[in-house]
């Protein structure tokens, strides 16, 4: 069968503008490829994505991995992942990276007993499920119900909120996400926290990391599953192909440095899925 | 006998020829505007209109499907988020509050006839406007970046937006303001202050009443929206469980239906004592 | 002297009426204080982060050039904003920047000059402090300041030493040396650095020679201005069309279908009662539930864009309408009508020329007033369905660096607004006083 | 050619009109006097059939007007046009569609819906506004017009039906006594000139006694009173305004006399 | 005492006072006639710095009037009580509370907040009243009296600022001849008990006449007649309302004469 458009959702931590901007390039090759007038949407949060997909109205997307848990779980035929990011270090994870400010003398978990804690979005893979889950393994007592282990926990509505109402101390320690490469210092190579150092919002020498998550697995680029298998091919190749075809846009759609996108299946997932279930109960 | 007349005839059958091409173009132009502008937007969007009319009930159907089993549970979240609600009801309040105070006292000022400085009416007109104009939400996110999440915010933001919306309408009020009486009391020296005490609020205070009541209905809503930004409230709550979606829906529900109910209720409250004004306000 | 039974009363209603003119302020007071202690205002004062205004008014007008060395190649580059867009091309840099091989020598202004030496070694000199050097010497920071008396523009650790001036900001770690420079205005808000007419006056380019052989001036420094890549001129249009689109299409949809179906909920005009009742009823759902909800709900048929949040301001305006039409047409005065009834008219001609002629200017001027406040809730629709001012703006806002896009977007917004309220407030003089 | 009988409207427990019988033979000018209350407008409403009768019968001509309904209804309606007190005009549309709204019995087709109607009747319409000497006024607004000169708009409204009957109420309680003579000689002359039957109700006696031929007088419901003016003495009139001894009539009269006392006293009442 | 010399007012091209000079040495009760346009109202809304004067002196008792300002100006208000034909109260508020108000140049605005009037204010405000006949009208509201009432709570304001001066600006063209009696009576009387200068704006020559120890005529700005009311002649009236010869002096009274006449037209004429 036929398409008559091809929407793509695009989410990310910079401005709407600056990712429609990015992802001209991406729109132009699909063009090229499918033959089909092309769209892209840049919804304010991930919830706009997630409905785009379910309702079939979004193609394709590149989503945290617990979007793609979210939208496994509200339904399953809905779309399948197709390719991952690949870093510079050849790794395909980041990290979730808890943190507070320096002059608290809060250096560790132990010390956040009684405190205000932080997550983002609860979409966000980093900035919520993984925490969410890791954090109470932490040690016996820890849980992440508002008022038991730590004084109250809330949801900053994304990752640069964190950081800033960490800053200001507004919360006690919050999460948010890093490669885990590079310095602390610098705020590492790329996350949230470079970028809040590069826009001057934060000195990293006011700030201390406390607690880092395991490697989480970089969300999956998806398609809908129902698309025509040709279209789905075609698509893969375009996206797989990119990096030798066209560094600049790689880097653009890849919003930094990278080695381009791989395949990856359902199966890398599972394990977010299951967290994320555990947390829908 | 037409013919002593026929000038009538005539003129009268070019104003209807006029009018009915006014009327026409008017008409054409419209439909075209509207039929160009949904065909736009529909092309834009990523979903077609037609197509997506039979699933308009996906989601509320799967937010049903997703609260059925766990209905049992609805009163309890509804009581964990009764403060959440409340908090958002104190910030509408307060800022209709504040927001209506400032309206008063600029709506005064730049009444033509009652302006304590008659040259500058068109400033204040002109801060009234802007401050109408800019969306709550802009102020809001400002503010949170200074001074934090939390209600204040949003309180600053709603009253911010308040004071140039009520401002507008108390003016046209204040226009239609009898000025007999604030001469009389002009005439007996006393200051500007005391004539608009006691020359014009007594007669517009019914239709400030009312207005600001309507005003803290729509700022009621306006605070719920503005917790989807971090800004507190129910609102907050509403959209931490929305966007999480499958397993949170029941408390998705719980707290639509609390934030619904207080609408319908203030609503209902504030059109009763509304009607009540305008029966006893007769004349 | 008049009865002593009058100055009584009079003093009784004088003392009631004392009572209440206190009572009032005294309860509003009351309820502020409740709710000042319920936000902790109090500790508000203390949590805000004024340095953070700072930032966000000083960024609102002006831009930063960040001069970076990447400590470990030791290439230097020049970017407006540190964005790759406003990146100088490789080699060159502004004047105030000298690239000399090992050593760049940065000014900053007022006397600040900023070295960065070989060796990642970093000097600067600031007026009425001294100098101040420091290097990197086994990964740690090493600096010629007194670890005890440090100003507190100054802040050090072991990794990193950050100072803040009036002129400037210069940072130094492992990785990287870094200095900003601060100016005044919207850098490249004409042209980016990749246009050929970037630092050319308007003069230059409309009358001056051809700047660009390929294209002529006027052309090609529209096409450059519009497609600017950092502010995105043309996208920054549409969005603010298409925000109108959603508000006009919202609001004049709604009053289409909510005109007939106030005819149904109007107690003159039906007499089944219970049909009214459930028909108010779904007007005050579809009011009671707010827009951006509604929005929500239909991203999942419709998706992101225009569409949905013209019918979520559709639906909610439907509710609105609903309810104001039919309570215009219960207001409706009965003698125009009889006039037309006595002549042995039908009903729809009853309604057409008895009741339709005294409701328009009633309802013309509650749409086009609802037009005029819908251009601002599109702006907030579009923030969360994606599409329109809306969305660039609050997007731009949580990212929280591009500060000067977001006054360049509250600048439109407001300017927008205002366009819809003088456009709405000229309609309803023309259609309703005038025709 | 008029008969009615036993015509009776119960509002609850009111009766507003308390089985009224009389007779007209051929067409002429009836006056219908009484005070406030007494019953004038719901009568005149009943012959319209803008209200509907409790009991009783009412004929013209033969034709069993209260039980018409449908088609016939809105025959018998444009046969019998109605001049109410307020105008009852079309505010915001102008004079001659106004006038035009009288063909409505007639033509109620999708055409006049859309405002689109025939042009001999505008013709006509502009016609009817010059006999009652207002076609300039015609392109403008009906609300822009004066009290006076929206009730001869009205008065052509009824003149458009081509009606067998104009019913007034109170057609002139609500001009000053210029624009009130004005209006009463039109009406006058209607009948005079096309022979139209002209039931109205007035407030003054001096009004229906000067352009009436038969006058009849109402008291809560019921015919008090019903001759022609000469009949209609000063203690007949007692009786049906249920005055005492000290009723005086001029306190009722619209008629033009004192004019220097009037003058200054209006212009001292207006801004009260 | 009063010295008005070459008092001017400019509204754009339009001269509504041209350089009005009179002198007034002891309190007396001045009348100011004219027609309607001819700049009473005007002047008297200088003398009350309602109205900022264009050129030329006003002063009293060596006070320079037209040169006062902030707290100066608002107690020669306080000194200089006003009364409008309109009778400008606050009509929601009740009569007491309105006739306090006469004492706001005193009060402050936080006061007047929180209707902290003293008590033996309040005591004095029921005097007034009681000796302008209407203390047991003082808990009403204002706007449920008749004109005269409201006219006289309007002189116990006045009276209540202890003035020197009453200025009273047509204080009877909205009253019915009644109320007129009454009020211009009250007015006399003060000025006869408390010995207050008075100047009333007068639209009729009789009342002028009748209660006035002094009257100035004005036309066009300009004073043109200025003397005692005996040399008010016919002649003279013409000349100051520039009427022809067929001027009647009755066209402008409120005497009562014809009362049946009165009260039936004046019926009329409200619903208009
Ligand atoms: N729709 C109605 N419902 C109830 N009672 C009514 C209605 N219309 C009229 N009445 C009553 O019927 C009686 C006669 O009223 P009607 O209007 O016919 O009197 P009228 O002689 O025309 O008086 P007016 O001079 O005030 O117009 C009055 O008591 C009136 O209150
Ligand atoms: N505020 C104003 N602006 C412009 N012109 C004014 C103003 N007030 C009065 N005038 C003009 O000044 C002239 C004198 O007016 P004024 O009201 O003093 O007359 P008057 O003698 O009191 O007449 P009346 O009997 O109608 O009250 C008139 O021509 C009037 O139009
Ligand atoms: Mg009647
Ligand atoms: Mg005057």
């Amino acid at each position: 069968q036929d398409i008559a458009g091809f929407n793509i959702g695009i989410l990310g931590g910079e401005n709407a503008q600056d990712r429609l901007a990015n992802h001209e390039c991406l729109k132009t090759y699909t063009e090229e490829a499918l033959g089909v007038p092309v769209k892209l949407f840049a919804p304010a949060d991930y919830n706009g994505v997630i409905q785009g997909l379910l309702g079939g109205t979004i193609d394709m997307a590149w989503l945290g991995a617990s979007g793609y848990a979210a939208t496994y779980l509200a339904d399953p035929e809905a779309v399948e992942p197709v390719l991952v990011k690949i870093n510079m270090d050849g790794s395909r994870g980041y990290y979730s990276i808890g943190f507070a400010r320096i002059d608290s003398g809060i250096a560790s978990l132990d010390d956040m007993e009684g405190k205000a804690f932080g997550f983002g979005d609860p979409n966000s893979t980093s900035g919520y499920l993984i925490p969410a889950i890791e954090i109470p393994q932490y040690k016996d007592g820890v849980t992440m119900a508002p008022g038991e282990y730590f004084g109250d926990v809330v949801f900053t509505g994304g990752h640069e909120q964190t950081i800033v109402a960490v800053n200001n101390g507004d919360i006690d320690a919050g999460v948010t996400w890093a490669d885990g490469q590079g310095a602390w210092e610098d705020g590492y190579n790329s996350g949230a926290l470079r970028k809040a150092v590069d826009a001057g919002l934060i000195d990293m020498n006011d700030l201390v990391e406390i607690w880092r998550s395991k490697e989480i697995p970089e969300g999956p680029v998806v398609l809908r599953k129902s698309l025509p298998a040709d279209v789905k091919a075609k698509m893969i190749a375009l996206v797989d192909g990119m990096y030798d075809a066209d560094p600049e846009c790689t880097y653009n759609i890849s919003a930094g440095e990278s080695l381009g996108f791989d395949p990856i299946d359902h199966e890398a997932y599972l394990s977010i899925i299951a967290a994320r279930q555990s947390q829908s109960e | 006998m037409a013919h002593p007349t026929t000038h009538h005839h005539d003129s009268y059958f070019d104003l209807v020829r006029r009018k009915r091409l006014y009327g026409g173009v008017m008409l054409v132009i419209f439909v075209l505007l509207l039929a160009s502008g949904f065909r736009l937007a529909d092309a834009r969007n990523a979903g077609g209109f037609w197509d997506g009319l039979p699933k308009v009930f996906d989601f509320p159907a799967d937010v049903v499907r997703d609260t059925a089993p766990k209905l049992d549970q609805l009163p309890g979240h509804m009581l964990h988020f009764l403060p959440s609600l409340i908090e958002t009801i104190n910030i509408a309040a307060t800022a209709t509050l504040i927001g209506a105070l400032l309206a008063i006292v600029l709506s005064l000022l730049s009444t033509r006839g009652l302006a304590r400085w008659p040259r500058l009416i068109g400033l204040f007109r002109r801060m009234m406007d802007i401050m109408r104009a800019v969306p709550e939400i802009v102020i809001a996110l400002v503010l949170i970046f200074v001074l934090g999440g939390g209600p204040v915010p949003a309180m600053i933001a709603i009253a911010f937006h308040t004071v140039g919306a009520l401002g507008k309408l108390f003016s046209e009020v204040n226009e239609n303001a009898d000025l007999k009486p604030v001469e009389g009391l002009a005439s007996v020296g006393s200051r500007w202050g005391q004539q608009m005490w006691l020359g014009v609020v007594p007669q517009v205070l019914p239709n400030w009443f009312s207005y600001a009541l309507l005003r803290f209905e729509i700022n009621v809503r306006a605070s719920a929206i503005l917790g989807f930004v971090g800004a507190g409230g129910i609102g907050y709550e509403l959209k931490n469980a929305m966007s999480w979606g499958q397993g949170r829906f029941d408390e998705a529900a719980a707290i639509f239906i609390l934030l619904f109910g207080s609408i319908v209720l203030f609503d209902q409250l504030s059109s009763h004592v509304r009607n009540g004004l305008a029966h006893k306000g007769g004349h | 002297m008049a009865d002593a039974a009058l100055y009584a009363d009079a003093d009784r209603r004088f003392a009631r009426k004392r009572v209440i003119a206190i009572a009032i302020p005294a309860a509003i007071l009351a309820y502020l204080v409740y709710v000042f202690l319920a936000f902790d205002i109090s500790g508000l004062a203390s949590r805000a982060r004024w340095d953070n205004g700072a930032i966000l008014l000083s960024d609102t007008w002006s831009h930063k050039v960040h001069v970076t060395r990447d400590n470990r190649a030791g290439s230097v580059s020049v970017a407006i904003e540190g964005e790759k867009k406003g990146t100088y091309p490789e080699g060159t840099a502004p004047d105030w920047v000298a690239l000399d091989g090992e050593t760049t020598v940065i000014e900053l202004g007022d006397g600040h000059i900023v070295r960065f030496l070989p060796d990642n070694a970093l000097s600067y000199e600031v007026p009425g402090f001294g100098l101040i050097r420091a290097r990197i010497d086994g990964g740690e920071v090493v600096t010629n300041l007194d670890p005890d008396r440090l100003p507190d523009w100054i802040s050090l650790s072991g990794t990193r030493l950050q100072i803040t001036t009036d002129a400037g900001r210069v940072s130094l770690t492992r990785n990287r040396t870094e200095a900003f420079n601060y100016f005044p205005g919207w850098e490249l808000f004409f042209f980016t650095l990749t246009s050929p007419y970037h630092g050319h006056t308007l003069t230059d380019i409309l009358f001056g020679p051809r700047i660009d052989p390929e294209r002529g001036n006027i052309a090609g420094a529209w096409h450059d201005f519009w497609n600017n890549q950092m502010w995105a001129h043309g996208q920054v249009a549409w969005a603010i069309f298409e925000t109108i689109l959603m508000a006009f299409l919202g609001t004049f949809g709604a009053a289409l279908i909510s005109l007939p179906l106030a005819f149904v909920a109007a107690k003159n005009f039906t007499p089944l009662g219970p049909l009214r009742f459930a028909l108010r009823r779904v007007f005050d759902f579809l009011r009671g539930v707010d827009g951006l909800i509604w929005t929500i709900l239909l991203s999942r048929a419709f998706g992101p864009g225009p569409l949905t949040g013209s019918l979520a301001i559709l639906l909610t305006d439907t509710g609105s309408f609903g309810k104001m039409f039919s309570e215009a047409l219960e207001n409706v005065d009965n003698k125009q009508i009889e006039g037309v009834a006595s002549t042995g008219a039908r009903v729809a001609h009853r309604y057409r020329f008895g009741v339709i002629p005294q409701v328009t200017p009633v309802l013309l001027s509650q749409v086009l007033y609802f037009f005029e406040s819908n251009t601002r809730s599109a702006t907030i629709i579009g923030a969360i369905t994606g599409g329109g001012i809306g969305l660039l703006l609050t997007q731009a806002m949580i990212t929280q660096k591009d500060w000067e896009e977001v006054t360049y977007y509250i600048v439109l917004v407001v300017l927008m607004v205002m366009a819809m309220d003088s456009l709405s407030g000229w309609l309803r003089r023309k259609l309703i006083k005038g025709d | 050619m008029l008969v009615v009988e036993e015509l009776t409207k119960r509002f609850g427990a009111n009766t507003a009109v308390d089985a009224v019988s009389f007779t007209v033979d051929q067409p002429m000018m009836i006056g219908i006097i009484g005070r406030s209350g007494a019953g004038k407008s719901t009568f005149l409403r009943m012959m319209n059939r803008l209200t509907e009768a409790s009991s009783g019968m009412l004929a013209f001509e033969g034709r069993d007007v209260l039980g018409l309904s449908g088609r016939a209804r809105r025959a018998w309606q444009s046969d019998c046009a109605m001049i109410f007190q307020q105008f009852n005009l079309v505010p915001r549309m102008d004079v001659v569609s106004n006038v035009l709204h009288g063909t409505l019995g007639r033509r109620s087709t999708l055409a006049t819906l859309f405002n689109l109607f025939p042009r001999e009747d505008i013709h006509r319409a502009i016609d009817i506004l010059d006999r009652l000497g207002i076609a300039e006024h015609g392109p403008k607004r009906a609300e822009a017009l004066s009290g006076g000169q929206q009730q001869r708009v009205a008065i052509a409204r009824a003149l458009m039906q081509d009606p067998k009957i104009i019913l007034a109420d109170e057609p002139i309680a609500s001009l000053d006594p210029m624009n009130a003579q004005t209006v009463m000689e039109a009406l006058r002359r209607i009948h005079e000139e096309d022979g139209r039957m002209v039931i109205a109700n007035l407030h003054t006696l001096d009004t229906a006694r000067r352009y009436c031929d038969r006058v009849i007088g109402m008291r809560d419901g019921r015919i008090v009173f019903d001759g022609t003016p000469e009949q209609l003495t000063t203690g007949v009139a007692r009786d049906i305004y249920g005055a005492g001894a000290d009723f005086s009539e001029e306190a009722t009269s619209t008629e033009i006399r004192d004019h220097a006392a009037r003058t200054h006293t209006a212009s001292m009442a207006a801004p009260a």
